[in-house]
């Protein structure tokens, strides 16, 4: 019987690699699937204590999230699509065109 | 011999040999599969196919594994490394890994997974990275045009194929595959004649995910050359090959099993609950089938030109020989013995039904426009097994709730869903009906 | 049991070292590949902590839908200038930095509280048939969620058809 | 008043405005117009209103002999504002709109309009293929208008309208063609010479009014009566000088005679109708118009009769050496203005309007036959390239002999009776004045007919080219010299005198307006003087005429070389008087240039102390403080906004490079929050645990 906190050690682990992708990428894409990569981590939380807590709430919820990662995944690529056919770029840091 | 084993490992024993069956038998299938589909286009086109390696060709498949494996390997210069090794391998692994949970016989799987059915399905969807990374490494435009128009293809077809695959799992109310099979022998009847809508879309379906046409745009040697396998050569592309008809076998194996009863019989229902009736001649079948085949051989062994040919021929009646009296002997075993052998024997009998379907509509349908194929996906088949897993729905509430016999409400529900088909079928052929496919076009 | 910890650490170590190539790979397809393969890996954590349907559900949903969604965009975006460019942006030793610094703040917490959570034994006392307690929680008890996860993805769908439209 | 009166009488105020009417329709839209059309219009309104003096002028005859006077007051212009006159009395200073017709303004419509209309028909002929065709008969109907307004007006202020309104008229047409600069030059020198007199009348009008406190000419007798100012009261004397001067600008007497043969420059029509028939003799009209306070000051009088006089004589003697034909035609008109002065002089105002009226006739009828001349010679108006021209243009040669023959006093035409009714009044008045017109008169019809012997006698000196073309002018232009010969014929005996039977109509037509001086008052009491002194006087003035023109004869017919020979022999005396007794060159040296020096002077101190001092000045100080308010500004106020802004700059450094748009640093301070939360929360655990 394999202890929990190990996959919650596991899962922290993804979600500090989850991070920094996102903090240090300039690739939108990658930047996006480290996103994934954090949601996944949570989804091994929460898989981790519903079998802890011997109830499947917790796999409902990570479906959920599953969910939100594919409408996220969907939208934010449709939008990466959309910025390259206008800008011919995926750099993070050449879309400042907030800063107005 | 249970002593002989540990028990720690025991219940892994069976299963590891299963898998090691059917990875050493598969590639031979596929390879006899492949002389089967040119021996039927030869006599579709009245040719007569390959002869000369063995008798009626019948050792081709063999010469062509060896002349694949022999075959000098090449990596383009400009290729992806990594991945133009990783892509093929991809593809075989899932191909292959899909089979864990198909049942080919009563006692005959590798693990009865409770979610069978989605196993299945979510690894044979996985083949789709061996392509399109193949498709991507090779560097080349017309691979990765192949790559990602194979790519829509799978996206969009597997959507209906699955939904078509829910209609009948409504009806069996369980995702593991024994369990599905186990529903039709109770409810004694196969789904094909529950929702006969199911069934045609998912074949449909299964013939665009596994490439064949008149869906195999992504290999379309008129349009683009070989689509992604136009890189590949030799033991590469081999293991495409194996893929593919894999796949093949996959899809004709799911099919089998939620819409053809899987290892059941005919009538198997009737003929266990009313033995001593006339339906016994089901029992003696498969022995007949291959006595019949021996005899064939050993009638054609003579005539053939060579010595070597004539032994060939022979041994091949000897082994149908023998394979008959496996048949036979198998119905004196005990119940368990004789519903495996001759369960196997039905399924593999229904999956070369299912596949010599797809060889038919190859050798007979011409080939679809991209458009016009992501039309039939997205505004034909989806929306139809949308209405088909509605109203399926509908009849079994039906026939719990409301106590309808399950004859009249499949039927009056088929009725409704059908009528739908044919309001979208008018519906869908509208020319500007073309479906934003410009990602996968661009 | 022994072979239930291999496959634990088997899979583990996939899932983070692929992750830590597919934050760190400079072609953006390998960073996919990679993904795919720690997604795989979280599948087999899943199916090791006996949640089958969810296992599968990351099959198709995770590795056979969104993964084929990135790897077509990165296909169609795919540039070789992409390769050359600088990977990493100007706040990357921060970033690092801050991001182990919460990850020990996390570990902290975890280490704290293990005790009272009472994490090194979990209960063992599952529902036997997985797939059947996930319809019957969804479709009884977060019924509403269901319904606006659906909606959600609705949206969503409208919302990538718009996004991805030659003129917008 | 004007209710009873009969309808021309009663609407005499349309009359100036027909012309008015088509002026403003030619200066305004003339450009669009066809000639014929231009014609119709304008020769038109003044035919309209040449009936309708006519009209007015038998309705005037048909009243009573004591009352001809006809007023209509359209509205009052200046209103009634009470003020102190000289004399201190309280006066109600009233000028208005008003129209006056009484026997003298009727015979002036009557020759304006007769004369201007005939002189219009002349030049529809004359100026048809000059350019500005519209703008000339638009300045000649506005001319008619204004001197019609002169003419009628009822008071001082409106007459003066009409007379800077026939100023204004003979500058324009003056500088007709005005791309000339003599042209131009000449209208300036009339219109600048105009104002010295007509400052002078202004004055004279302000003293009017002062001393009489009325304006009205109606009320100048009573107001002269009530006041019983006694002869030569020093103030009327001013008076009546101030409006000579006014005169003699306006009607070209010494000394502001100069204006006029330059005046030459214009159109002959022009010349015809304003500087010799009409324009020129508004002077006359108006010390007719004013004689009431004339005979109040008999020094006056005697200024106006020694002007007159000694300007016919220089006219005449510089008329005799001129060459160019309208120059002589000029220095006759001023001459014969002179004679009209010297009638007003001598108290003969009647004799003066009616010399006026034949002068009119006459003076016009030989400027038109010039300008044919000068037209049948294609632009010629050197006599000296003349001559022998009666039998290639006869009707212009005999229109021209009879006009030649009215003006030298031959005996039935028409000048005759006027000058020799002059003569006898100045012999009445003073032999010397007398010896001066008669011996003008004898000058008088030796210019004359040394004019036209030049002209249409002898043998031809006209170039050759010009010679082949001459003819006779077009029936448009031939018409009037008809009928102004035939007035100059018959013109004169309206005033046939009693002497040779007649009764002279014209003169007692004229008595009741004009006042006489006492002394002719007296004389005319005593009886009337020896008739064989006039019959002699008659028969004197014929002989020297004659005589005058057999020197003609001789000299430019017989002997053609003689008039040089004089020339010579007298040079000092020919070139003074043909260099017009250096008049020019003097009013040049005394006033033109001064005022020229005036000028320079006045130049220098505006750019050296008003643009320099003031102006510059001004600026440079205005240059200055803006200098200092611009330092001020860039330093001091903007200086304070920018440091301003500079520390917000500063101080919003932080919080622009949170700021940046980029979405992953705002992930970074998303994650920095996360820490502190974190931090914190550990903290508060911490404390609760202890």
């Amino acid at each position: 019987m394999i202890p929990t906190e190990a996959y919650l050690i596991l899962s922290l682990a993804l979600f500090t690699i989850g991070v920094v992708g996102v903090l240090t990428r300039r690739n939108v894409i990658i930047v996006l699937m480290s996103i994934e990569l954090i949601l996944n981590a949570v989804n091994i939380n929460l898989v981790a204590f519903s079998r802890h807590f011997g109830s499947v709430d917790g796999q409902v919820f990570a479906i959920f999230i599953i969910t939100d990662a594919a409408a996220e995944a969907a939208v934010g690529l449709g939008i990466i699509l959309a910025f390259f056919r206008n800008r011919e770029t995926v750099l993070a840091d050449e879309m400042d065109m907030l800063k107005w | 011999m249970g002593h002989l084993i540990p028990s720690s490992i025991a219940p892994y024993v069976l299963p590891v040999v299963y898998a090691v069956v059917i990875v050493a038998v598969l590639p031979l299938l596929a390879g006899y599969i492949v002389l089967l589909e040119r021996k039927v286009m030869a006599d579709m086109q009245a040719r007569l196919g390959p002869m000369r390696v063995g008798p009626h060709g019948l050792l081709q498949p063999i010469a062509d594994a060896l002349k694949l494996l022999i075959k000098e390997d090449i990596i383009p210069a400009n290729a992806d490394k990594l991945m133009f090794w990783l892509a093929p391998l991809v593809s075989v692994t899932m191909a292959l890994l899909a089979y864990a949970a198909l049942p080919i016989g009563p006692s005959f799987q590798i693990a009865d997974l409770n979610v069978g059915l989605l196993f299945i399905l979510g690894i044979s969807s996985l083949g789709i990275y061996g392509i399109v990374l193949g498709g991507w490494a090779s560097n080349s435009h017309y691979s990765l045009l192949g790559a990602l128009r194979s790519a829509a293809q799978l996206v969009s077809y597997e959507t209906a194929a699955g939904l078509g695959l829910v209609s009948a799992l409504l009806l069996a109310g369980s995702l593991s595959m024994k369990e599905i099979v186990q529903a039709q022998y109770d409810q004694g009847t196969w789904f094909i004649f529950s929702v006969p809508v199911g069934f045609f879309i998912y074949m449909v379906g299964s013939i665009a995910e596994t490439n064949r046409a008149p869906f195999d745009l992504p290999e379309a040697e008129s349009e683009l050359v070989a689509g992604y396998m136009t890189e590949y050569s030799g033991f590469r592309w081999s293991l495409y090959f194996l893929a593919e008809y894999a796949n093949m076998i996959i899809v004709a194996g799911i099919a089998t099993t939620l819409f053809l009863g899987g290892w059941l019989r005919p009538f198997a229902r009737w003929h266990d609950h009313f033995p001593g009736t006339s339906l016994e001649f089901f029992d003696v079948i498969p022995s007949l089938v291959f006595l019949a085949a021996a005899a064939y051989c050993f009638y054609l062994a003579p005539k053939q030109p060579v010595q070597i040919q004539k032994a060939v021929m022979a041994a091949f009646g000897g082994a149908c020989l023998l394979l008959a009296g496996a048949m036979a002997a198998a119905l004196f075993a005990s119940p368990e013995v004789m519903a495996g052998v001759h369960g196997a024997f039905w399924f593999m009998a229904k999956v070369v039904a299912y596949l010599y379907a797809f060889l038919w509509f190859r050798f007979t349908f011409p080939r679809y426009r991209f458009d016009q194929l992501m039309r039939l996906g997205w505004r034909f088949l989806i929306p139809l097994a949308l209405v088909n897993v509605i109203s399926i729905g509908i009849a079994i509430v039906l026939k719990q709730s409301l106590g309808w016999s399950p004859f009249w409400a499949m039927l009056v529900m088929n009725i409704v869903t059908l009528g739908v088909a044919a309001w979208l079928a008018t519906e869908g052929d509208k020319p500007e009906a073309a479906l934003q496919t410009a990602d996968t076009e661009s | 049991m022994i072979l239930n910890q291999v496959l634990f650490y088997f899979f583990a170590l996939l899932a983070v070292g692929s992750a830590i190539l597919m934050v760190t790979r400079r072609n953006i397809i390998h960073g996919a590949v990679f993904l795919i393969s720690t997604l795989l890996a979280t599948a087999g954590i899943f199916l090791q902590l006996q949640a089958e349907f969810l296992f599968v559900v990351q099959i198709i949903l995770y590795v056979g839908g969104i993964m084929v969604l990135f790897v077509f965009v990165i296909m169609l975006v795919n540039l070789d200038v992409a390769l050359r460019q600088i990977q990493f942006n100007r706040q990357k030793y921060l970033a690092a930095v801050l991001a182990l610094v919460l990850a020990t703040q996390v570990g902290f917490a975890l280490w704290v509280a293990r005790a009272g959570l009472n994490l090194s034994n979990p209960s063992d006392k599952m529902p036997a048939r997985n797939t059947e307690a996930i319809g019957d929680a969804i479709f009884q008890r977060y019924m509403l969620p269901f319904e606006i996860a659906s909606v959600l993805l609705l949206v969503a769908m409208i919302g990538a058809v718009v996004m991805a439209k030659r003129r917008v | 008043m004007t209710s009873q009166l009969p309808f021309f009488l009663a609407h005499i105020w349309l009359l100036p405005m027909f012309p008015l009417v088509t002026a403003a329709a030619m200066l305004f839209f003339g450009r669009k117009l066809k000639n014929d059309a231009i014609n119709v219009l304008c020769a038109g309104s003044v035919f309209i209103s040449f009936i309708f003096s006519a009209g007015s002028f038998l309705q005037l005859l048909s009243l009573p002999q004591d009352n001809r006077i006809a007023i209509n007051v359209l509205f009052e212009w200046l209103p009634a504002v009470p003020f102190h006159m000289l004399d201190g009395g309280l006066a109600n200073f009233v000028a208005d709109w008003g129209f006056q017709l009484d026997p003298l303004s009727a015979v002036m419509i009557l020759v304006v309009t007769g004369v201007g209309f005939l002189i219009h028909v002349y030049a529809t002929g004359y100026m048809a293929h000059e350019g500005g065709y519209y703008r000339f008969f638009g300045y000649l109907n506005l001319f008619m208008f204004a001197m019609l307004m002169l003419v009628l007006a009822n008071n001082f202020l409106l007459l003066f309208v009409g007379w800077e309104g026939v100023g204004t008229c003979s500058y324009l047409l003056i500088g007709f063609y005005f791309h000339k600069k003599s042209a131009s030059d000449a209208g300036k020198k009339a219109f600048i010479v105009n104002r010295i007199g007509d400052a002078a009348f202004l004055l004279g009008i302000f003293m009017t009014s002062a001393l009489l406190g009325t304006m009205r000419f109606a009320d100048i007798g009573p107001a002269l009566a009530k006041g019983n100012f006694e002869v030569g009261d020093p103030r009327i004397v001013a008076i009546a000088l101030l409006f000579f001067v006014g005169a003699t600008g306006k009607s070209a007497q010494i000394p502001l005679y100069v204006w006029l043969p330059d005046a030459m420059e214009g159109p002959t029509p022009v010349s015809a109708l304003i500087h010799a028939a009409t324009m020129v003799t508004a002077g006359v009209y108006m010390v007719t118009r004013t004689s009431a306070i004339y005979v109040l000051a008999p020094s006056a009088l005697a200024v106006v009769a020694i002007v007159g006089a000694i300007t016919a004589l220089f006219a005449a003697s510089m008329g005799v050496v001129q060459t160019d034909i309208k120059k002589v035609l000029a220095y006759s008109t001023v001459s014969q203005l002179g004679y009209m002065f010297l009638a007003c002089g001598v108290g003969a105002f009647t004799a003066g309007i009616f010399h006026l009226m034949t002068h009119a006739f006459f003076k016009g009828l030989l400027f038109l036959a010039a300008g044919s001349v000068i037209h049948a010679l294609s632009g010629e108006q050197d006599m000296r390239k003349m001559g022998a021209l009666s039998k290639k243009i006869p009707i212009t040669y005999w229109t021209m002999l009879i006009a030649t023959l009215a003006i030298a006093g031959i005996f039935p035409f028409a000048g005759f009776l006027s000058k020799d009714l002059i003569l006898g009044k100045a012999y009445e008045k003073d032999a010397l004045l007398w010896a001066i017109g008669y011996f003008t008169a004898g000058m008088t019809a030796f210019y004359m007919f040394r004019l036209i012997f030049m002209t249409f006698h002898g043998e031809s000196r006209v170039d050759h080219e010009v010679e082949h073309h001459i003819h006779e002018s077009p029936r448009s232009m031939l018409i009037p010299l008809v009928i102004l010969a035939a007035l100059s014929i018959a013109g004169g005996w309206v005033a046939w005198p009693e002497i040779l039977g007649g009764n002279s109509v014209f003169i007692r037509f004229l008595e009741p307006v004009v006042a006489v001086p006492h002394e002719l008052r007296a004389e005319a009491a005593k009886g009337v003087s020896s008739r064989m002194g006039e019959i002699g006087l008659m028969l004197l003035s014929e002989g020297l005429v004659v005589c005058g023109i057999l020197a003609a004869w001789y000299l430019y017919i017989k002997r053609t070389n003689l008039p040089q020979m004089i020339a010579n022999r007298l040079g000092w005396f020919y070139r003074l008087v043909y260099n017009k007794y250096y008049t020019d060159e003097l009013y040049d040296s005394l006033f033109v240039n001064r005022a020229k020096d005036l000028g320079l002077a006045l130049g220098a101190f505006d750019r050296t102390v008003i643009d320099g001092a003031g102006v510059n000045g001004a600026g440079w100080l205005t240059r200055f403080i803006s200098k200092v308010s611009m330092w001020w500004d860039t330093w001091i106020v903007d200086g304070s906004v920018r440091f301003g802004a500079r520390v917000v700059w500063l101080l919003s450094i932080p919080v622009r490079m949170i700021q940046d748009g980029l979405v992953q640093s705002y992930m970074l301070l998303v994650v920095i929050g996360l820490i502190g939360f974190l931090a914190y929360y550990f903290h508060i655990a911490h404390q609760a645990m202890h």
